[in-house]
């Protein structure tokens, strides 16, 4: 195939090796093989970029103004930083409303006053009707590494425990419900929320924390492949252990989907030296985005991703590939 | 539910007697629930379950898929489900045609898809008609509805199957399957009698069965208890009653009429596909669009779905499962179709 | 084959009703199960619901089970 | 209007207004009012993005990649400092071609190269076909100050000297040329040039050198404008000192279109203290990038932007408003 | 040029008698170049160069403007020059409409938007013809040419004007005005005699001029010297012929016929329009499309752009220009064309 | 009005010429100027050239221009 097709922007292996095929080889450095939510630059310095093409632009519990300063903020996070200075960039359709654009900006306001981030510069480019479409927003962000911070997707060992910050896939789901017509009751909510509070509490745990992600596109299940294959280790997790929302798991059994494979944009996936996990896991139910945190698994030398099903057998996690199709048959 | 699970396989132990004991898992739903809970793991491994025909994507054949596909290239909408945008053609796929700007669209259900033929009046919207009897009344109920309501931008390209034939060819020739896990929501539309000739003509007995864990090993210990007198049973008993749905039947019936049709693997069977009954003529994008099925490849090279789908070898057993093949470079339809035998198998590392 | 989740039936209005399951609801159409009453579970594939289950078997399945397995038992310690 | 036109997004003053309403009002904060094209953070660094969109994507003389790297580069250099990192996200319309993925990014890491800046953090995404045409590119990009260098929009007085490194308007020109089918001969191709090996020559004369500005969108008009509003003075430039390829000028004049509106990517506007004023242009015309440059007028304090025509009488510059559009009549 | 420039205002200075002469430039362009060169600085206080009716987006009325935008919401294509889609019409413009996902499209060239058509034989392309008699040869070269091929997804909406009764409409009760500039492009195509009426009716001479800065002021030297002797002279002799194209003429006679057109600030002046020839009907769009000019407000509330273009007063005798009308808010159509006196004086400071 | 800009006509081709200005090609479509020739300048409106430049009158312009400026001056020293 010659062309782009939507898997390639999945968050699944699709994704991972045409990135590396076509960017990480072409633009090969030392930061950008780190592979990693952001780079760490030298003097502590630690940067990210994201775009967002969120549809709808208005989520059950969001919008895309929220997720674009909690992506970048959350990336941030997730090398062991403190965020401080985000860029904002607008790519806007001919004929978008203002108003949405005042209420998303608003949001973004909002968002980065609770993680405590200041947008210091940006972009708007507006282009043709049907050359876009609505808005899409990218924001970059500069934030500081955390003291004796030492996180790295590469630092896995067998043992090491595997913490989720809460239930899995509530944001996937909610956008999928709300292009689907799926409706909640109570209403599912997107989990967009920034992470940075719970991550400056968590290390304090210093070297005793040694990867955090946020489970993004490709969800859990791709994290957990990610760190399988940069720390060279195996994971396994279970299934009884997981957070899910039984609301959330009813429509992934109707829509024939893994939760594991949806996107989380308020979780983050730990890996801590297994004798701080206890600990870990009390310094995120403490925080206001983590109370449902669970530990899930632990990093082993099985070279495999595996679950143990709640009927004690053992299998593969499924890896996402690309598109979530909603499955009929 | 870990007690019956434990019970059930202390009892399925007891026929673990060196014998080797063939049982085949018609549907791909069991296929995928199988290996989800890992119950392959639970039997002796003298109990064999393989997989079936029970995928309508993998046994879609390679001529549909590209008709399917040469109709997207003109100028219609295609209206489908998931997993058939990716099921590779001879040269391209829906997906592919997609990214070429085709208006490919997926469904969550045939009547979303009517739906959406009539809040776009200016499209010509064709839904590709895959699946088994239990997809099949629900097809049939937007062609009625669409009929009833005259639009006149709907229509279904049938290419629906039917599980009695294809199960009778897998037999007819003599086989070692011992007894068939019965497709439990196909059941639940036919009845289980449209099973007695399995037992009748070959000997050969199954089990209707449910989708939880603990439905299949029940039902794998009902096969096993019967296996000296075989018989059809409905382990499924909450769902399916042994007459079906009498109401989809009919609707069914009126719609659709029996014709022959061409199973990727297994080849063209009597009987086992369904075409538009004539009074619905319109409604049928075959006539409408004058789709020729293309002299396609019928096999691809090096692929053995055809004896995956017949149970005579694992995906395992494929030279290209898991080198060649995978989910993210799928060679054959069993490896596309998440429900597929080789991905179930691949994904859930069996 | 083909996914089909049982969920309960809130409403009916006409061919179509709202069911439940765990918090999500649907709109599904109920024209092939005509006999379907509020507060039955109804299985259903793709948006239309194929058979009402049947919640006395549902319960009785247990102890069909448990009938046939102590059948099963007794024969195994026949032999 | 509630909704969005082309005009915001074209450069001239209503982008202006409509940046500084929903944008700058709401974000608020002391770096994003500094209304440069990067800001200046704590620690000497500076931080700036941009999104590209540019039509065609290989236009005449570079391409989207080349334009992207460029143009951040250049941000940062505007703000007298030297780039070192940047980010790069792209969002893809399902269909783009991959080989064009990869020319673009080829051309990418050229000009990275030649700029001695790194693409250190990245992102992918994937949009339905028809929900962005072909691709669009967001960089964003860190610096570190010069030594010595007080750059700022709001540095100009009366006086000080106005330069420009080079020809006006090749690029708006060549990127339009290539929409509507006109034909240069010698080609007319965009200048579309890190400038940041200039400018790191310019800031030896350390805060002599008071204001750079690339004359992007809105072109070197509106770079008068934002100088002459943001350091409260008047600015006087001379027809017959501007540099402008006769080629641009006709087509300009078939077009109805006035150069000082065309976009420039690689040149830059430099408010120079009027005794270093020769010095600066030296340095220019020394660089690669700088051998057309030319002293074109001065600050004074009349509060507008006036040009002298070949004529010897005077007018005001014409701001440019949004879209350019082909005049006829 | 600086030394004809400086000769040719030596000359004029011998016209500063303290006298008040009122020239008037009839055509946009020569507004255009007299403010982007800074002319009137050059002149004496007692001469005074005026603007004229000479915008063809500017003297477009307000219904035609409001039948156009309306149009392009019917879902037709709208091909047009670019200063028309930022006219305000009652509640919107082409550019909004285009915003709202309406397909309005800018062309250099009318050749080019009948190129358009026929590579998109599925759109329905309507040329909004604007413009004088520079103008008209080159749609009616389009209707022409879309006749000769048998396109039928092409037409243009007539909103054509001429010079001729409009400039006898500016004088026919009286006028202050002592001397015409007039067009040196509209006289390529028409030729000089067409303003011979000027002199022999009501005194006034005028010279045919160019666009450079020595041309309008060569010109200017001549009607100062005819004053006393009103003529009609050609200043620009290299481009203008006294007979103008007669190629053109025949083209454009040959497509259209004259008829009554509503001017902006003049109202309707009979003869001063033209109208698409029955045999051409089929691509007259306001045939094609049953367009019906609208009940528009004639004046924008304030906006003295009527005054304006009949010189009555300079735009900065309007009360609104450059408060409440600006380029970046323009109220009436005089400020929104970069050819409208309005926005010449205001974008060049005059 | 309207805006025309002079260009060389450097090659014909039935009702379309190639012409030039300062190294800007462009096609215009030369049917309403038959009797333009290769190396005669055309004043183009819209993609359409609507007469042919007389060089000659070109260069006598200047020379009219003299002519006439001459006669003023003498006019108004004898005023
Ligand atoms: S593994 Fe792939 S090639 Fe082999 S049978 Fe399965 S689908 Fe076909
Ligand atoms: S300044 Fe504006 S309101 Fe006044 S006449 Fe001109 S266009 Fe009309
Ligand atoms: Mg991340
Ligand atoms: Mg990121
Ligand atoms: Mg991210
Ligand atoms: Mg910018
Ligand atoms: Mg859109
Ligand atoms: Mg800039
Ligand atoms: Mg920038
Ligand atoms: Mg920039
Ligand atoms: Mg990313
Ligand atoms: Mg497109």
């Amino acid at each position: 195939m010659d062309k782009v097709l939507m898997s390639h922007g999945g968050g699944g292996s699709m994704m991972q090796s045409f990135i590396s095929e076509i960017f990480i080889e072409k633009f090969n450095n030392e930061y950008l093989s780190q592979m990693e939510d952001a780079a760490l630059l030298p003097g502590k310095t630690v940067f990210t970029t994201d775009s967002f093409v969120v549809k709808p632009i208005f989520f059950s519990g969001g919008d895309i103004g929220r997720l674009a300063i909690c992506g970048t903020v959350n990336d941030i996070s997730m090398r062991g930083a403190k965020p401080l200075f985000l860029s904002a960039s607008f790519i806007i359709e001919e004929g978008f409303p203002i108003d949405d654009i005042k209420r998303i900006v608003d949001s973004m306001v909002d968002a980065a006053n609770e993680a405590g981030v200041q947008i210091v510069t940006g972009d708007t480019k507006v282009v043709e009707k049907h050359s876009a479409d609505g808005i899409f927003i990218n924001t970059a962000g500069i934030g500081i590494l955390h003291d004796e911070a030492s996180v790295s997707i590469k630092n896995g060992k067998p043992g090491d425990a595997v913490i989720i910050s809460g239930t899995i896939g509530d944001h996937g789901m909610a956008v999928m419900g709300d292009r689907e017509g799926l409706d909640f009751e109570p209403p599912l909510l997107s989990d967009v929320s920034p992470l940075n509070k719970m991550v400056e509490k968590l290390m304090t745990l210093k070297d005793a924390v040694k990867i955090l992600r946020d489970p993004t596109r490709g969800g859990v299940a791709e994290v957990l492949y990610e760190i399988a294959s940069m720390s060279n280790v195996g994971i396994k997790i279970y299934e009884d252990k997981l957070p899910v929302k039984e609301s959330v798991k009813s429509a992934c059994s109707m829509l024939g989907i893994d939760y594991l494979h949806l996107a989380n944009e308020g979780k983050l996936v730990c890996v801590v030296d297994k004798d701080y996990a206890y600990k870990a896991l009390e310094i995120m139910k403490d925080d206001k985005y983590g109370k449902d945190a669970a530990i899930i698994g632990e990093i082993d030398d099985s070279g495999l991703v595996t679950i143990e099903t709640i009927y004690g057998t053992n299998r593969i996690v499924d890896r996402p590939i690309g598109e979530l199709l909603p499955r009929i048959c | 539910m870990q007690g019956i699970i434990n019970r059930a396989k202390e009892l399925i132990d007891r026929y673990n007697t060196g014998e080797f004991i063939k049982i085949m898992e018609v549907c791909g739903s069991h296929t995928m629930a199988i290996s989800k809970y890992g119950l392959r793991q639970i039997l002796p491994p003298n109990i064999k379950l393989i997989s079936g025909p029970g995928c309508p994507v993998c046994v879609t054949a390679q001529n549909e898929i590209d008709a399917s596909i040469s109709l997207a290239s003109q100028g219609v909408t295609i209206a489908t489900f998931g997993d058939l945008v990716r099921v590779p053609g001879n040269d391209s796929s829906l997906q592919e045609e997609r990214a070429k700007g085709k208006d490919v669209r997926v469904f969550y259900s045939p009547l979303d898809a009517l739906d959406y033929a009539m809040a776009n009046p200016s499209k010509e919207v064709v839904f590709i008609g895959i699946g088994f009897e239990t997809t099949i009344p629900s097809v049939a109920m937007t062609i009625k509805e669409a009929y009833t309501r005259k639009i006149k931008n709907y229509s279904v390209y049938c290419l629906h199957k039917t599980m009695p034939k294809a199960l009778e060819a897998l037999v007819v020739n003599g086989s070692d399957i011992q007894g068939f896990l019965l497709p439990g929501h196909v059941s639940a539309i036919t009845g289980s009698s449209i099973y007695g000739f399995l037992v009748d003509k070959y000997k050969i007995g199954g089990v209707v069965s449910g989708f939880e864990a603990t439905d299949i090993l029940m039902s794998v210990v009902m096969i096993l208890k019967n296996l000296k007198d075989p018989k059809i049973e409905i382990q499924y008993k909450r769902v399916v009653k042994e007459g079906g749905n009498t109401e989809a039947q009919r609707l069914m019936d009126e719609i659709f009429e029996e014709s022959d049709a061409e199973w990727r693997g297994l080849g063209m069977i009597e009987g086992s596909g369904l075409k538009i009954r004539e009074k619905y003529s319109e409604y049928d994008a075959e006539k409408k669009f004058n789709i020729k099925k293309p002299n396609s490849r019928t096999e691809i090279k090096g692929c053995r779905c055809g004896d995956v789908l017949k149970g005579l070898i694992t995906p395992k057993q494929c030279p290209l499962f898991g080198k060649a093949c995978t989910p993210l470079n799928p060679v054959g339809p069993c490896m596309v179709s998440s429900e597929g035998s080789c991905a179930a198998y691949y994904k859930y590392g069996e | 084959m083909c996914i089909a989740v049982a969920q309960k039936v809130l409403k009916i209005d006409g061919d179509v009703a709202e069911t439940e399951l765990n918090g999500l609801k649907r709109r599904v159409s109920i024209s092939m199960v005509p006999d379907v009453k509020i507060g039955d579970y109804v299985m259903v594939h793709a948006g239309v619901a194929i058979s009402i289950v049947d919640k006395e078997t549902a319960e009785e399945d247990l102890k069909l089970w448990e009938e046939m397995e102590e059948a099963l038992r007794e024969s195994f310690k026949q032999n």
